[in-house]
């Protein structure tokens, strides 16, 4: 098969899986849907591994071909087409990666469940669509990618559609991610109107001659071109990487099946986002304001979102809001030009996010479907593996030097250092803090899941599939079984192990810069590389850096609240009432959004629709119209009497008064 | 050469005629002639396609004899790249409809069969006609049949609606006669074709292009004559809906790019500010007016209205566009745009009409409250019901998202904010759809009469997934669909630039 | 000439006066059998009138055809019907003054036109000559009549045989008492129509029933 | 002598005479039926004066039709009447108002 056949296929065997166990649930069964999705999973993760070795070892060159002609209009073609290059396969690789250890976390996961197969085919339609995203070589196929993660996303958020929370989110999801494609969509068209073209290649070529063009957003004000293309686009990326103030749905969609949570909000849908900037890095170079504006709503989501996760006591909201903070960091990446550092951060959290994730998940499980933190403790002896693959990944989360996170977000944070953009300052303290602050939330979730007294009572002789009042369980929690706990391994192992080996060809080696366009100016990757010596040395270095004691100093706190002391927990509580109901509410964003924003519309559009529509046009013109006739005509019809002798009358009347002006004139 | 266009008219016209001679006892038989014929229009399309020829913009399978002699009026048919897909989608649902009352309707079915396949072949005549008074006798014939079968099959208060319905549309098409008749006095013909060539003077221009907006403007419908809309559709039954949506609110839009641009091009550049902010009004404030609303098929109507105003913009940023740049690039993305949404809207919004009267035929009831928790009955029913409101919200890969993109792409050229308005759809147009989504189709069971639902049955399946196909269809590949137009756009844009005024 | 008046003056407008009169008679009596009588009256002097004119033929058809046939109908009606006549000429007083009034006012315009100077001219057609001795009138109409307006005429006819049919139609009765055969149906019936074929149980005698 | 004008006024004063009679009789149908024979005399005798004046014939041929439509205007009339008292037992012009909505 030759190689362009072969990338089309890898994104087309997830959609033949997912046809197949969707529409032919029936006839497939259970097993035949996870094992028709699983290999079709496996068979494109296999081929995509296959084009990154390619390209490591064989030097493949980048490739950039049309499957299709979408349409053609004004000379400007709309097509179907991949770009693979190294930021292509890596996340392909990444994408089907997680999405197979997914797969088959799943079957343990759902096993009971009654939508089986439907959740196999969304799952193998999410991977589709997100390799449609990550391979597009344009922008119209990229949106596609992009409206279409959002539809899988909505339809798992949904999953269980019984559930009144559920449909909530996944339709909140949707909308909030509309907004975002309505920037999107905007710089499309503004990309279109500047460049007349969607191909990526003739764009980004073009993009220094507009470098200076300006656009008149309101008459008289000049705006630079490509700092609105920019801002439009970022709009997009806010939506779907779940930027304040559009990140209200990713803990909303917590409502899904913990697999999904993995999966598409934490370690692939929600950085689409990320990938798109570092893929246009092109334009956004151009733009300093843009990459100010992009930086400074980073830093904000990292800092605001993460201090959430430290009073949640839902152990996946917890981790949600840990993704909105960790998508924080490598949208500041993105900030200050250190792309690289972005799509490092990017891999390395899509591993040990969905560990974590998949941990909690392994967790739910074994405490039937309990997701509160309150009611649980001290499982580390009842489920081992998940323990210590817990344990990894909350040290890759937290940054412990030599784990893969450690070297990503350090980079980061090193970055951010060495920026000397608009906002720079403040936004390297925003993620120093947000260092201590992870510690805090992620050491705490794990004392307080697995560590400290148990929470829960064993009823022995319950009824385990009655629903049992908060703490209480049918039987012993046990460790989840095969299917569940290989996946975490199988995470656990690049969670703790990737960044040491990836971190110097990626950030230093130059490895994505065919993808990837920085201005020298704005190169900050490169200067902080002249000063690190490998990965050992980094990691050395790390143990005297002040983004380590920070680390060390949340995870001394936690440890003395929420192991020793929790009576702290409580004062703390009691005594900063205001910090934690801002916390606790989240910012009120959501009762915000839900007051000026739904509430609003609704109210906006019953009041259009009763006063204008109904009340002014129909009930005054068409309506009134038909009264005034009606009125007339209730006026003029005492005339018609229905007596012969009336119309007789008025024809006389008529005769003379035609005669006498006959006579006159 | 075969008279295919004729054909295409008059077998559906004939045909309906048969059906009704078949009487109302003979109801299967009327069914299964009804197919029939709507089958063999749908049939005749293909050499119809296939022998049109993309690459030219003059009028093709063009018929002329001679109609009226004494006032020149001849019966003069034929095609060009804005009416073929029109009269493909029209072709395409005849046969939809008639198996849409297959078994729903029970009263009178030879005179419901027989009022579609009229009323087909008028629409086809609408789309077809080349002679100015051809086409106003195909405009207000077709009006005859929907009257009826609102007036006859429709909810409870189908009279008002029917009433509303057809003063509405009439009091627009009179002014359009008047506008046909001064004309033909002008140009001393009722070719449509030179009407396009007479030189006309602005204020000329002004009173034609506002006469032929009336009806236009009507039928499309357009924000503030849109109220007549939702009670048609609210009282008519599903097929009534569905011809309504899908088809009967194109010609709103056909007459536009026929009639109102080439004819009066310098009166359509000077008031397309006018045209463009009522049409963003309709996206915007239909918009927020479909959010709330009660019943399933009021929604769908006013978010008809507000798929209708990109139709609208579409062909009225050209001007803006010129003035902007100077030329004329860009336009026919927003033109070419204009027709894909057609199309597009055709689909889905039957499709949508469809979904309702599957609903309604087993509760009886449109109101959203009546219902919740569908997908746990009908599984097969929420997959359709999900893709065609995600469809109707734009989704990229349904036809939907087609016409939208192109349209909101090419405004982006004309100016920033009507992108902006336009684009604002995607936030609103998704929130009606699935809140309503959301209301009807997922939750618990909502009570007993959902509980008791049964899922589609095969004739449901056969209509529904045909639809599907066609919308999934456009969205994944819609070149054949505006390759069908490319000459004849140009050939309109061209046309337009160039004033009238000599 | 009689006492220096000529006789054809005379006759005029003794006619004329009577014809005036008769005409007020008709719409002023209270019994319309009187009015129909008054109506004989008035035509009867305009066929009079009409032959002074020496309009001959008509004259003799308007006596006999409406003289004779229409108002006799009229009467015939009048007697038949058996109406309360009094409610019938209820607010005659009442509408005497605009009936008079608008009648003056009419007949005032019409007048004027005739009479005043300049209008009308009807000082432009002469007093014809009296006809030959030999011409017929009849003759000269029938003439006229069956060449000129032979296609007419025969309308004419059509129309009154309408006439004769609208009539018949409007009045005939159809009886809903009388009884009627339909042989095509009494050949048409079937067994089933008329027979009901039951079974039943034979009964059996009931058990106390001796006597 | 006796002119034209003499004869139309005959005619004029006839109408006058027949228009103030449908006044004075606005519930008798038969009386209205009378009067609208009466008009159709006056117009007969206009004919006839100006076919006698103008020495033309037309005007006789055409009040020869007139009668004749008058005839049939009469039968048609007078049966529609004996209908109207059979159903409604009267003729009062104004106890038929069945027309009026």
């Amino acid at each position: 098969m030759d190689l362009k056949t072969l990338l089309i296929v890898i994104p087309l065997l997830p959609l033949f899986g997912a046809i197949v166990a969707g529409l032919g649930r029936h006839v497939v069964g259970r097993a035949g849907a996870h094992w028709v999705t699983i290999l079709a999973v496996a068979a494109s993760c296999a081929l995509s591994v296959n084009v990154l070795y390619q390209q490591i070892f064989a030097g493949l060159e980048t490739l950039n071909f049309s499957v299709y002609t979408w349409m053609v209009v004004e000379g400007v073609t709309f097509e179907v087409g991949f770009l693979v290059d190294h930021l292509t396969s890596l996340m392909m690789c990444v994408v089907t990666f997680v999405s197979l250890m997914v797969h088959i976390y799943t079957i343990g996961y759902m096993q009971d469940d009654p939508g089986y197969q439907r959740f196999f085919a969304y799952i193998n339609l999410f991977t589709f669509a997100m390799l449609m995203l990550v391979m597009s070589n344009n922008f119209m196929q990229l949106f596609f990618g992009w409206e279409a993660v959002g539809l899988v996303s909505y339809l798992l958020i949904g999953f269980w559609f019984k559930k009144e929370t559920a449909i909530f989110a996944n339709m909140k999801a949707f909308l909030v991610n509309r907004v975002g494609d309505f920037g999107f969509l905007l710089g499309i068209a503004a990309v279109l109107m500047t460049f007349n073209s969607l191909d990526y290649a003739e764009v980004f070529a073009a993009a220094p001659e507009a470098a200076t063009d300006t656009i008149a957003l309101i008459p008289g004000v000049d705006w630079n071109l490509m700092t609105v293309i920019c801002v439009c686009l970022f709009i997009g990326a806010m939506g779907k990487s779940a930027q304040a103030p559009l990140h209200v749905w990713l803990p909303d969609s917590m409502e899904g099946p913990t697999p999904i949570s993995a999966l598409i909000h934490a370690a692939t849908m929600v950085t689409a986002g990320i990938f798109m900037v570092a893929r246009m890095s092109p334009l956004f170079e151009m733009s300093e304001a843009a990459l100010s504006f992009v930086m400074l709503i980073g830093a904000f989501t990292a800092l605001a979102m993460g201090a959430i996760g430290i009073v949640q006591n839902d152990i996946k909201r917890v981790v949600a809001y840990s993704t909105l903070s960790q998508l924080g960091y490598m949208t500041v990446a993105l900030g200050v030009s250190a792309y690289s550092a972005a799509i490092f951060h990017l891999m390395t959290h899509a591993f040990f996010k969905a560990l974590l994730f998949l941990g909690a998940g392994s967790v739910i499980i074994a405490m039937h479907h309990q997701q509160d933190m309150r009611y649980m403790g001290g499982l580390r002896k009842y489920m081992p593996i998940t323990w210590l693959t817990g344990w990894l990944g909350t040290l890759a989360l937290v940054g412990f030097p030599f784990f893969s996170g450690y070297y990503s977000k350090d980079a980061i944070i090193l970055s951010v250092g060495a920026s000397e953009r608009f906002g720079s300052d403040l936004t390297y303290w925003a993620v120093e803090l947000g260092v201590f602050i992870t510690a805090l939330y992620s050491f705490r979730l794990l004392y307080l899941t697995f560590h400290g007294p148990e929470k829960f009572q064993v009823v022995p002789g319950a009824d385990p599939h009655a629903h049992l009042p908060d703490g209480q369980l049918a039987h012993a929690p046990h460790e989840s079984p095969l299917v569940v706990t290989i996946p975490l391994v199988l995470l656990a192992i690049p969670s703790v192990l990737i960044g040491f080996f990836t971190m110097q060809p990626i950030l230093f080696g130059g490895w994505l810069s065919d993808a990837i366009t920085v201005n020298p100016a704005n190169d900050v990757v490169a200067r902080i590389g002249a000063d690190i010596d490998g990965p050992v040395g980094m990691a050395l270095h790390g143990f005297v850096t002040l983004p380590f004691w920070l680390m060390m100093g949340g995870l001394t706190l936690a440890t003395v609240i929420y192991l020793f002391r929790p009576s702290i927990a409580e004062a703390v509580k009691a005594r900063a009432g205001f910090l934690y109901r801002l916390l606790d509410n989240k910012y009120y964003f959501d009762q915000f959004n839900q007051k000026v924003f739904a509430d609003g519309t609704v109210k906006l559009g019953r009041g259009l629709w009763s006063k204008f529509d109904a009340g002014f046009i129909d009930g005054w013109l068409v309506n009134g119209s038909a009264r005034l006739v009606a009125y007339v005509a209730g006026f003029v019809r005492r005339w018609q009497t229905g007596f012969l002798y009336d119309y007789a009358f008025s024809m006389i009347i008529g005769l003379i008064a035609i005669l006498g002006v006959w006579v006159v004139l | 050469m075969m008279p295919l266009l004729s054909i295409l008219i008059w077998l559906p016209i004939v045909g309906g005629a048969l059906v009704l001679a078949l009487g109302e006892q003979r109801a299967n038989a009327a069914r299964y002639l009804s197919l029939l014929i709507a089958g063999a229009t749908l049939a005749l399309c293909v050499p119809l396609y296939m022998g049109f020829d993309n690459s030219t913009a003059a009028m093709q399978f063009v018929e002329q004899s001679v109609w009226i002699e004494t006032f020149k009026v001849n019966y003069h048919l034929g095609i060009d790249g804005f009416s073929l897909p029109l009269i493909l989608l029209t072709a395409f649902f005849g046969p939809l409809v008639v198996l849409g009352a297959w078994e729903v309707v029970q009263d009178k079915v030879h005179q419901y069969m027989a009022a579609f396949l009229i009323m087909e072949g008028l629409m086809v005549g609408v789309f077809a006609a080349l002679d100015g008074l051809l086409f106003y006798v195909f405009f207000e014939a077709m009006l005859i049949p929907m009257f009826l079968v609102i007036g006859m099959w429709g909810g409870p208060r189908r009279v008002y609606a029917t009433i509303k319905f057809f003063l509405y549309t009439f009091l627009g098409s009179v002014f359009m006669l008047v506008g046909i008749i001064y004309l033909y006095n002008q140009a001393d013909s009722w070719n449509i074709m030179d009407w396009h060539a007479l030189p006309l003077t602005l204020q000329e221009q002004i009173w034609l292009f506002l006469a032929f907006f009336a009806a236009f403007a009507v039928k499309i419908p357009m924000f503030p004559v849109h109220t007549w809309l939702p009670d048609a559709h609210v009282e008519a039954p599903t097929g009534g809906s569905v011809v309504l949506a899908a088809i009967m609110l194109k010609i709103g839009g056909y007459g536009f790019v026929r009639f109102s641009l080439p004819i009066a091009p310098d009166a359509s550049a000077a008031l397309d500010g006018f045209v463009i902010a009522l049409s963003l009004i309709a996206v915007v404030y239909i918009g927020f007016v479909a959010l709330v609303q009660k019943d399933m098929k009021k929604l769908i109507a006013y978010s008809s209205i507000s798929h209708m105003g990109f139709v609208t913009l579409g062909i009225f940023i050209a001007f803006s566009i010129y003035r902007n740049s100077g030329s004329m690039h860009g336009a026919g993305l927003g033109m070419e745009g204009a027709m894909v949404q057609m199309v597009s809207h055709g689909f889905i919004s039957g499709a949508l009409f469809l979904c309702v009267g599957v609903l309604y035929d087993r509760v009886h009831s449109r109101e959203i409250s009546a219902y919740g928790g569908v997908a746990n009955t009908m599984p097969w029913f929420a997959f359709f019901a999900v893709l065609f409101f995600m469809a109707n919200s734009g989704l990229p890969g349904t036809s939907g998202f087609v016409g939208e993109f192109m349209v909101i792409l090419a405004s982006f050229r004309a100016n920033f904010w009507y992108a902006f308005a336009a684009g604002l759809t995607l936030i609103l147009g998704a929130a009606y759809s699935l809140w309503l989504v959301k209301r009807v189709v997922f939750g618990e069971v909502g009570n007993a009469n959902v509980e008791a639902l049964e899922d589609i049955n095969g004739r449901e399946a056969v209509m529904l997934s045909s639809l599907a196909f066609m919308v999934l269809l456009v969205g994944l590949w819609p070149a054949p669909l505006v390759d069908m137009m490319h000459v004849s756009v140009n050939q309109l844009l061209e046309q337009i630039a160039v004033s009238k005024i000599n | 000439m009689i006492f220096g008046i000529d006789i054809t003056v005379a006759l005029f407008y003794l006619f004329a006066t009577l014809m005036i009169a008769a005409a007020l008679a008709v719409i002023s009596t209270r019994n319309p059998v009187y009015s129909a009588l008054f109506l004989v009256l008035t035509f009867f002097t305009a066929a009079a009138l009409w032959i002074l004119m020496q309009v001959e033929f008509l004259g003799i058809v308007l006596v006999v055809v409406y003289v004779g046939a229409v108002m006799v109908l009229f009467l015939f009606v009048i007697m038949m019907l058996d109406m309360n006549l009094a409610p019938l000429k209820s607010g005659f007083i009442r509408y005497l003054p605009i009936g008079i009034g608008v009648a003056l006012v009419m007949a005032g315009e019409l007048l004027l036109v005739l009479w005043a100077r300049g209008r009308f001219g009807a000082e432009q057609f002469p007093i014809p000559a009296d006809r030959a001795a030999d011409y017929s009138n009849t003759e000269a109409v029938g003439e006229w009549m069956y060449t000129q307006f032979l296609l007419p005429f025969e309308v004419a006819g059509i129309i009154l045989l309408v006439a004769i049919v609208a009539a018949i139609a409007l009045t005939q009765r159809r009886r809903t008492d009388a009884l009627v055969q339909s042989p095509a149906r009494q050949v048409r019936v079937k067994r089933d129509e008329r027979v009901r074929l039951v079974k039943m149980k034979s009964e059996a005698p009931a058990q106390g029933d001796r006597t | 002598m006796i002119t034209l004008a003499h004869y139309l006024t005959l005619g004029a004063i006839l109408l006058c005479i027949s228009v103030a009679g449908v006044f004075l009789n606005r519930k008798n149908v038969l009386i209205l039926l009378m009067c609208i024979e009466l008009m159709l005399l006056a117009v007969n005798m206009n004919f006839v004066a100006f076919s006698r004046f103008m020495d033309n014939l037309d005007g006789q041929v055409f009040v020869f039709f007139i009668l004749t439509v008058a005839a049939a205007e009469a039968a048609i009339g007078l049966a529609i009447l004996v209908v109207l008292f059979r159903n409604r037992s009267t003729i009062n012009v104004e106890e038929l108002d069945e027309l009026k909505g």
